[in-house]
């Protein structure tokens, strides 16, 4: 596979092009936006947090595809989870932008170490100045979870 | 077009190779590359001549501020006016501020008001949000017309006797928009306005007589224009320079200082505190000088050219649109462009692959944006040293991207 | 001393002949000479990387990002700090500047004091004055001691609770005489006013570790520490830089800007505004890779040998005044001086015949010139690549000036 | 004669230690002040014009050897002259500042062509950055004129 197909996978595409939990939420929830000023890449997250657990969510947004489907896949994975699963799984995504190539992300031995989907953006690590496009959405999510006070 | 292809063997970058290809440089809006002899002229200086300038009595000082001060007449004959209408600044937004601080402290008050364009590049948007602030002036905005030129069919209607200042861009970094000048200039002189025109982008592509434009200040930047970074310049009529206040203190710009009260040099020195890009000035010079010999005839009629064939290919490509003046004659070389869905940070990484440097984003025009209402734009952008051949290189890229998008 | 000779090879300037005399130059407190890597950065630059930074996702972008930002946090370790607490700015003033204006027009009203001391460099004494004119604030003198150093004695009667700023040198471009940080942090922190240090002479002098200061904020120069002109940085503690308001708007430095709003991006970036110099933060920063190779204790001591050797033998010379601490431990190597009724001007041109480079004049402090009631000064000043042996060429020309003057 | 020595010649070192009608004038008389900011040069002048003849004058200033002495060397020059034969004056010391080595700036057919001890100055012209100190006492005197609304 060539560095761009890599980077531009069919998963990656077409959550990009439909989008999950796209909307936004009404009654009581988290609220959090981020942005790259310098790309112009905008996310926003509405977040329900109940008993430690995330009842619901929904994302607005514009961006590149790396933004909006790193987003949308985080819907995906976060929604029905404990905040300590995602918490978990916050920490394995930055593992997996950061690491350099060869080394193994997913550590087996850890609960809910599965990133799923989310393991096609592995491809932007290729790209360093994209990475700050896939990692919006999951700063944007910290600064939500920071709000539900934990 | 390529009689200026041999000027390509003076940018040692453009013998780059990128993801293996060789470098289409194509955001020269965002900044120019450099031939050798602006950077041989800044180690020259280094290496033979380097002191503070205005400062001293010995001989290197003396040589340094000679070819501090030779750099400007240069650079003041460039655009056709004197020496002392031509101060030095850090680029052409710091040139702004300067002009909207020291202008607008002093003279606006609450009922006056600062007019502006959708189109402006945020340097000539945020200077005057900040003094709008600070002095309670209000800011108002011009529009665009179909052709994404600012609209002048109602000028009247906005630029009434409460208005003070206009500000408005040569060129547009976005959409290559040639700014609407007299008709600006007029307006806002019929009410006493006073002019800024931003000619970080018109400066650099096409022969400009300050003097002639009308306008009462004018900015522009050296590396926009091939020459180094850290560098621009402030340009305005004489009366008007006298009525600026300096926005920065410091050494150099003052006359006599006593502790509470200090006056300033003459102008230009009064806008030039502290020590100034010394060597970015004689860089600086050394690009006008090259820009020169080419002849800015020439560089405009090789960009006006390109741009052509440019706008003729890219809407070959299905699914692109462009957002600009087609008209050659309304527009300069910067080509502002979207391609179906595929977000313009994408298209600039797919092209990457292939060595084509564009632009993508909201090219500090976030209102230009929002009016376009798009989140962002891909741009490709002229200047002297690009090829016919190279917009080829870019229009195949942009087939590979919708490819890579399943576009077909 | 001579340990550090091997370095002048590294500078193509000291080569150099003046009026057929190798080059003496004693004028670093001016600006400092360039050594070959600082040069050779900024070219690798240019010939391999150039692109506007922050803005793009192409190849070049990325690498030219790169590399500024590396350089920053080059600049941040060298004065032992973090990354995001170093803005770049044109310059020291500049950086001044951005303080006076973006905390002053923001905080500052009628009643309130800003201190500043009578040794200063205008830099850090005309954009008090400005920013007092604009907001009312009143200006406030400290004095020196006998020694030259700011008086300490009596700060209570002059740093009580209308202060809102304190603002000193490190040290001062004239006398050499190190500033009382500490005293003057204290003094200012128990009213509850900040303190704004102008390293623009300490930094390039001596190891500097920002965040031990106890300052506020910290201003230096690129090109008075073997760096290019058009660079200096701005520094503060983390709280000071988030309440500073940007002075200049533009570019870079937004986060959203709307029609009639804009926020700003994080600090340092929010002080950026517009294209920065950016091949001037990479020599920068090669600038400090290479001071820092040699290592500032072993800079510090060798300016303190050679600074006591040239008061000693300057002591030598008849009807010479010297004007700064006689004790090493208390200044830098910034030496000012008088030689009888020879005006310095004259002086400054009799050792120029010899090759001798120093600076004459008020040297951008006019205030302390009244205070020592003196026109002006002769200054020599010393750096790294300075020998003993050059003391002697100095003093051997003032010999010769005493003669041109019939002093015998 | 080194050039040292003939920018420094006896005839300017005197006038420096010396200077002719230092001081203020009392009663109605014009007055210009000069500076070289980049220097601190200082000049200030006292003129009285009666009947197109400069009648009285007083320098007060501070500076180099060079400035003082052609300010003090001006006041020999100037006072008991009309006012056209001091700006004749003018204009050859002007001359005489710029032109290259070799001319000739003693025009002999001029009335009142003899520049006198000013002659001593031309030894400045060796040392460009200096001839802004020997013009300031000139520049002052031009603004001293102008008031006279000639
Ligand atoms: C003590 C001091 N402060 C500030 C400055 C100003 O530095 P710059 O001219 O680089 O802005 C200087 C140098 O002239 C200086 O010596
Ligand atoms: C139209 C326009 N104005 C102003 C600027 C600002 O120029 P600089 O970044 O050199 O200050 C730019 C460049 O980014 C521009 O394109």
């Amino acid at each position: 596979m060539s560095q761009l197909d890599e980077l531009y996978r069919e998963v990656i595409l077409d959550h990009y092009r439909n989008p999950r939990r796209r909307g936004t939420l009404s009654g009581n929830h988290l609220h959090a936006e981020g942005n790259n000023p310098s790309c112009g890449d905008e996310f926003a997250l509405d977040l329900v947090v109940e008993n430690g657990v995330i009842t619901d969510a929904a994302m607005q947004g514009q961006g590149c595809s790396i933004s909006q489907a790193s987003g949308s896949m985080m819907m995906d994975a976060i929604v029905g989870r404990s905040v300590d699963e995602v918490e978990d799984l916050m920490r394995k995504f930055k593992v997996m932008m950061t690491i350099e190539d060869g080394d193994d992300p997913l550590d087996p031995d850890r609960p809910g170490s599965v990133l799923g989907d989310l393991e096609a953006l592995q491809g932007v690590r290729k790209f360093p100045v994209r990475i700050k496009c896939a990692d919006l959405a999951w700063a944007t999510l910290e600064d939500a979870l920071a709000q539900a006070g934990r | 077009m390529s009689e200026l292809g041999h000027l390509r063997a003076d940018f040692p970058i453009l013998r780059r190779e990128i993801n293996g290809a060789p470098l289409v440089y194509l955001d020269s809006a965002a900044t120019t590359q450099k031939p050798q002899p602006v950077l041989d002229a800044m180690d020259e200086y280094y290496a033979n001549h380097n002191a503070n300038v205005h400062r001293g009595a010995h001989t290197l000082a003396a040589e340094a501020t000679e070819r501090y001060e030779d750099a400007r007449s240069r650079i003041a004959s460039f655009v056709d006016t004197a020496s002392a209408q031509i101060a030095f600044t850090r680029g052409a937004t710091a040139a702004i501020n300067v002009i909207a601080y020291g202008w607008g402290l002093n003279h606006l008050r609450e009922g006056d008001r600062i007019v502006v364009s959708v189109s402006e590049h945020h340097a000539n948007l945020v200077p005057w949000q900040m003094i709008s602030r600070y002095t309670g002036a209000e800011l108002i905005y011009l529009e665009l017309d179909d052709e994404f030129i600012i609209d002048t069919s109602n000028l009247e209607a906005v630029i009434d006797d409460r208005v003070r200042i206009v500000a408005f861009g040569g060129m547009s970094n976005v959409t290559g928009a040639l700014g609407p000048v007299d008709a600006l200039v007029d307006a806002a002189h019929s009410v006493g306005a006073i002019t800024v025109l931003d000619g970080a982008q018109l400066v650099p592509h096409a022969p400009v007589s300050a003097d002639d434009l009308g306008v009462d200040y004018m900015v522009f930047s050296a590396h926009k224009m091939l020459g180094p970074t850290g560098i621009g310049a402030l340009w305005g009529k004489p009366e008007r320079l006298e009525e600026l206040e300096p926005l920065e203190g410091g050494g150099e710009m003052i006359n006599i200082v006593e502790r509470y009260h200090s006056t300033w040099a003459p102008v230009p020195h009064k806008f030039e505190a502290g020590t100034p890009p010394i060597a970015e000035a004689i860089g600086f010079g050394a690009a006008v000088d090259y820009l020169g010999r080419v002849g800015m005839e020439a560089v405009a009629a090789h960009e006006r050219e390109i741009t052509a064939y440019a706008l003729e290919r890219l809407s070959e490509v299905p699914d692109l649109t462009i957002y600009g003046p087609k008209d050659v004659t309304k527009r300069g070389g910067a080509v502002s462009f979207s391609l179906g869905d595929i977000h313009p940070h994408d298209l600039a990484t797919i092209v990457d692959q292939d060595g084509v440097a564009i632009r993508a984003g909201h090219h500090c025009a976030r209102p230009l944006m929002q009016y376009l209402q798009v989140p962002a734009t891909a741009r490709a952008s002229f200047y002297l040293y690009n090829l016919r051949e190279e917009v080829d290189v870019l229009v195949g890229a942009l087939m590979k991207a919708r490819k890579v998008f399943g576009l077909g």
